[in-house]
């Protein structure tokens, strides 16, 4: 195997853009689908149409954000709405895609950002959905990022903050008022999955350069369909990472704080 | 007659502002974004050992986990506290998780319809999401419940209106009638300062109404919704004021990495709160060259501080 | 009888204006209350806050605003908000007072604007009340302006767009669901009127220079309650009328174009 | 992918654009205060003789008498029809006491809040008015009922969503990704806009995107919410356009003078829609001095006309 060149954290970040179509209406949460929205506006959809909930829509910014609030936002923005505004937009139906990241998520795609833990009593406080519940429930599509380990992908969340299929039966988000058509895809530092049309299970989509089903199943806490062929996800390029790293994050505030802390827990 | 009267009638200087939030208040401080935050009430909160205070919020920050850290919140009813991109807020996982802050989680869009609602001067908003989730399995069923429609009997939520007894919000500008003007962002802050029985506003500078008039799109709130304003320049630090300052990165994770432990936690409250008599003080600690070097930018309303020193 | 220098429309202007005070917070209505709280804060309510439903908040226009929606209040205007906004603002109960005119007022202080005659097959179709149901609901008083005669003060309205005090009995409005207190003064080119306390039936405050109870008895089409003591308005000064002639009706919009109606109705 | 693509694949000529309004459609043509109403595209219903379209609307005024005039409507749901400060309306009154119309009168409130439940994807909102009145008593249960709310069994209006499905709004501009961006009041336009299922919108001119971005907060409604776009300029005439040009008295005086017979209303229709091709043309008709003396002053944002001929 071939020592790649660049992170798993910017493979993720570009495959995260790719998976943004040019012209679509995207709603972001933060972290790492902050960096693949910016990313996709400056290589395949310069017409994507990026919302964060602070009531942005429409972002261009020339400076790397750092929080779905920031007022880096403001240079090249389209619309200064508000949060009753956009968050409305959700409810609507016209929102395309939401790309959320979270702390769990579970074989059927649902999100928690909540606790580990028992509610009343967590093990780990975390720091509550935000606006990803409403993303989730709202969403034409859903596409979820996070780092692929056993405790990130338990069977069964322990607190649902944003739901994917719920108990993954056909009508479930149906049943519970949701509008949205639910999760898409995972994007993970192992590999991409989607979601069986018919369970709702999730499924290996594409396993990421040297990756094997055997190391994404050992870190997955539930089992995963795997289909008879699995692709392989196209590795960042070139001009990918040149763009990523000049030009969306040049000051390298995602890229190498994500390096320097991999580095300190694995020194630990 | 309302709130008007004339702007020094509601003129406080921010120390007798905070005074006026009695132990045990419900509050409101209109966050996200890390900006317009009036982060120097709350140290002043927090400066005057504040208790039992019932927190009510959507996306919260650092302002939140600061009050949570030294003990001036009892309860909460919130969409989010931790720190974008930094991590997870330790006072409130500390809090939250030994038991001694109770909680109540729903979701931006649900608290945003809330203070709406209370802001609208109706009972309840109805809103399409939550529903499905355990957002509304773990609710207070006296806050949030599922119904069905008049007319359509579709299911949706209802989401109760909620009154804080203050909000307490930072803007860039309030003119000599107490209407208030701001740039930049809006989040959710004008119903979070609308939904409240007693709306505090710190601001940067008094301006002339004249000023305000000739860019009426940019007045959030009238005067006469307004009971109190105290003038803070460099208010919101750490956190920016659009167009004026930009967020202090460093200190927040400064701050970020001492709230780990609790020692390192008392200490940042220490330095930067309690051996401050007051806002001068605070400013002076944090030094001038600081301060000139968040100055927002004229063409981009935001300084290029982290570019300069990456 | 000495001949009055003034019409009775400057009149009512005068004495409308004068109801309101400075510092108020005021959603006023089209016609004659525009006038007159323009003409307030001209003259004694430099602080008025004046809200038209649509959206304009703290109007200092400085020419005459024909309608409430004129794009002559956005000079000088303090706050641009909408109609979501105002209209929201009414149903917290900060307004003070709101100013409205209509085309039949009854005993209780109902007000109709949206039919003469029976609803399913009206004889007059009115225009309806655009935004005064609202303000007659929820401002904490209301004030009334119409022109005095028997078909428009009928005892009870063709049809009640915007609640006065109902059917008049003492918990009418609160049993509705009603936030404000109900109408304070009503004010005509005969008399001002306010309400009694108790039974909430229409009673004269005070007589114009040189009418009689006997004048405005006859032209009201209900008894009204007569106080053992009627004051006599003070009419309109010199300096208030020049005030409203050359300041706040400079061409004569409101009040030339009501002196050639009158005379028009008047030949006829 | 919504409605987002090419300004070019959303841009029509006037008339093509309102020859997608199928009779019997349901419309909302966001008016008040004589000011950004589609008036050219109103012309161009009664040219092209639409019949039995469904009115939503809140404050109308001479848009909807002359739409009702010409036969286009059958039924509506309205706040106010009238001609502030001239008079009643005229066409309106003859088709409503004749019953060929048929009306369901609520408040510019109801109708503005269920334009905004429509916007907002709800469907319906608790509102405090209308109550007690015969607002209530004459409403159509299906659309207008009173409730007990949920938490505190207050009584409350509910108010069902509308979703009319046409809206059409006219602006100063639109840039050449479909943003809408406007000047001067907004109204309840927003809420009706985005109530529709169909938004056309016709503007005074088409911008570059970099001006809208250099006032962001002007924008009042991103490309992905509008389904058809064209360019009409003076579109409004005879009301006013914020920035661009007055209202035009005289010619609002003359209809409503007109409008008094219907023989009057018939030359009038005659002489301004039906003896004019197109919006050219019927500028052409009022003439380059009228339209001239109507320019906005640059200070003020309307013209001195009117002072200036006192």
């Amino acid at each position: 195997m071939i020592e790649p060149t660049y992170s798993a954290y910017e493979m993720m970040a570009v495959v995260g853009a790719r998976e943004l179509n040019d012209g679509e209406v995207a709603f972001i949460g933060t972290g790492l689908p902050m960096l693949a929205a910016q990313m996709a506006l400056y290589t395949h959809a310069p017409r994507l149409v990026i919302i964060y909930e602070s009531g942005y829509v429409g972002c261009h910014n020339i400076h790397t954000a750092r929080l779905v609030g920031d007022i880096r936002f403001m240079k090249g923005l389209t619309m200064l709405s508000s949060m009753v505004d956009v968050l409305g937009f959700l409810q609507t139906g016209v929102i395309d895609v939401g790309f959320l990241g979270g702390a769990q998520v579970d074989q059927f795609g649902n999100i928690n950002a909540t606790v580990v833990g028992p509610y009343e009593k967590p093990l780990v406080r975390l720091p509550g959905g935000g606006g990803a519940n409403e993303i989730a429930s709202c969403a034409k599509r859903t596409i979820i990022t996070m780092n692929h380990d056993t405790r990130r992908f338990p069977k069964k969340v322990d607190y649902i903050t944003s739901p994917g299929y719920l108990d993954g039966s056909p009508d479930a988000r149906k049943k519970a008022g949701l509008i949205g058509d639910g999760p898409d895809k995972v994007i993970t530092d192992l590999a991409v999955l989607d979601f069986d049309e018919k369970t709702h299970r999730m499924r290996i989509e594409s396993l990421h350069p040297g990756i094997t089903v055997e190391d994404v199943q050992s870190r997955t806490g539930f089992e995963l369909v795997v289909p008879r062929r699995v692709e392989e996800t196209a590795p960042p390029t070139e001009e990918e990472l040149r763009i990523l790293r000049e030009a969306v994050d040049p000051t390298g505030f995602y890229i190498k704080r994500r390096a320097e802390r991999k580095a300190v827990r694995a020194g630990v | 007659m309302g709130r008007t009267g004339n702007l020094k009638d509601k003129l406080l200087p921010l120390k007798e502002a905070v005074g006026l939030v009695s132990d045990g208040s419900s509050i409101v401080c209109p966050s996200f974004g890390y900006e317009k935050v009036a982060f120097a009430f709350i140290r002043e909160l927090i400066r005057q050992g504040k208790k039992d205070l019932y927190l009510y919020g959507s996306g919260m920050n650092v302002d939140a986990d600061m009050l949570i850290g030294a003990g001036c919140i009892s309860a909460a009813e919130i969409g989010h506290i931790g720190f974008e991109n930094i991590g997870l807020a330790p006072c409130f996982r500390r809090a939250a998780e030994s038991g001694k802050m109770k909680v109540e989680d729903y979701s931006n869009f649900i608290m945003t319809m809330r203070f709406f609602a209370g802001g609208m001067g109706i009972p309840f908003m109805p809103i399409r999401t939550g529903m499905g989730s355990d957002v509304i399995a773990y609710a207070n069923p006296d806050h949030v419940i599922e119904m069905d429609s008049p007319f359509t009997g579709e299911k949706i939520l209802a989401v109760k209106a909620v009154h804080p007894d203050f909000a307490i919000l930072h803007v860039q500008r309030v003119d000599t009638e107490g209407n208030v003007s701001i740039e930049g962002p809006k989040y959710d802050n004008v119903e979070k300062a609308k939904s409240a029985k007693c709306l505090i506003v710190t601001c940067e500078e008094i301006v002339e109404p004249e000023f305000v008039q000739s860019q009426p799109e940019k007045t959030i709130l009238p005067g006469f919704l307004v009971d109190h304003v105290a003038v803070v320049p460099f208010g919101a630090h750490p956190y920016a004021c659009y167009g004026y300052y930009d967020y202090d990165w460093e200190h927040i994770e400064t701050y970020a990495q001492q709230a780990k432990t609790l020692e390192g936690f008392q200490s940042y409250l220490d330095e930067f709160i309690y051996s401050t008599e007051d806002e001068t003080d605070y400013q002076e600690k944090l030094g001038l060259q600081k301060i000139l070097g968040l100055r927002s930018n004229a063409s981009l309303g935001y300084s290029t501080y982290y570019e300069a020193i990456a």
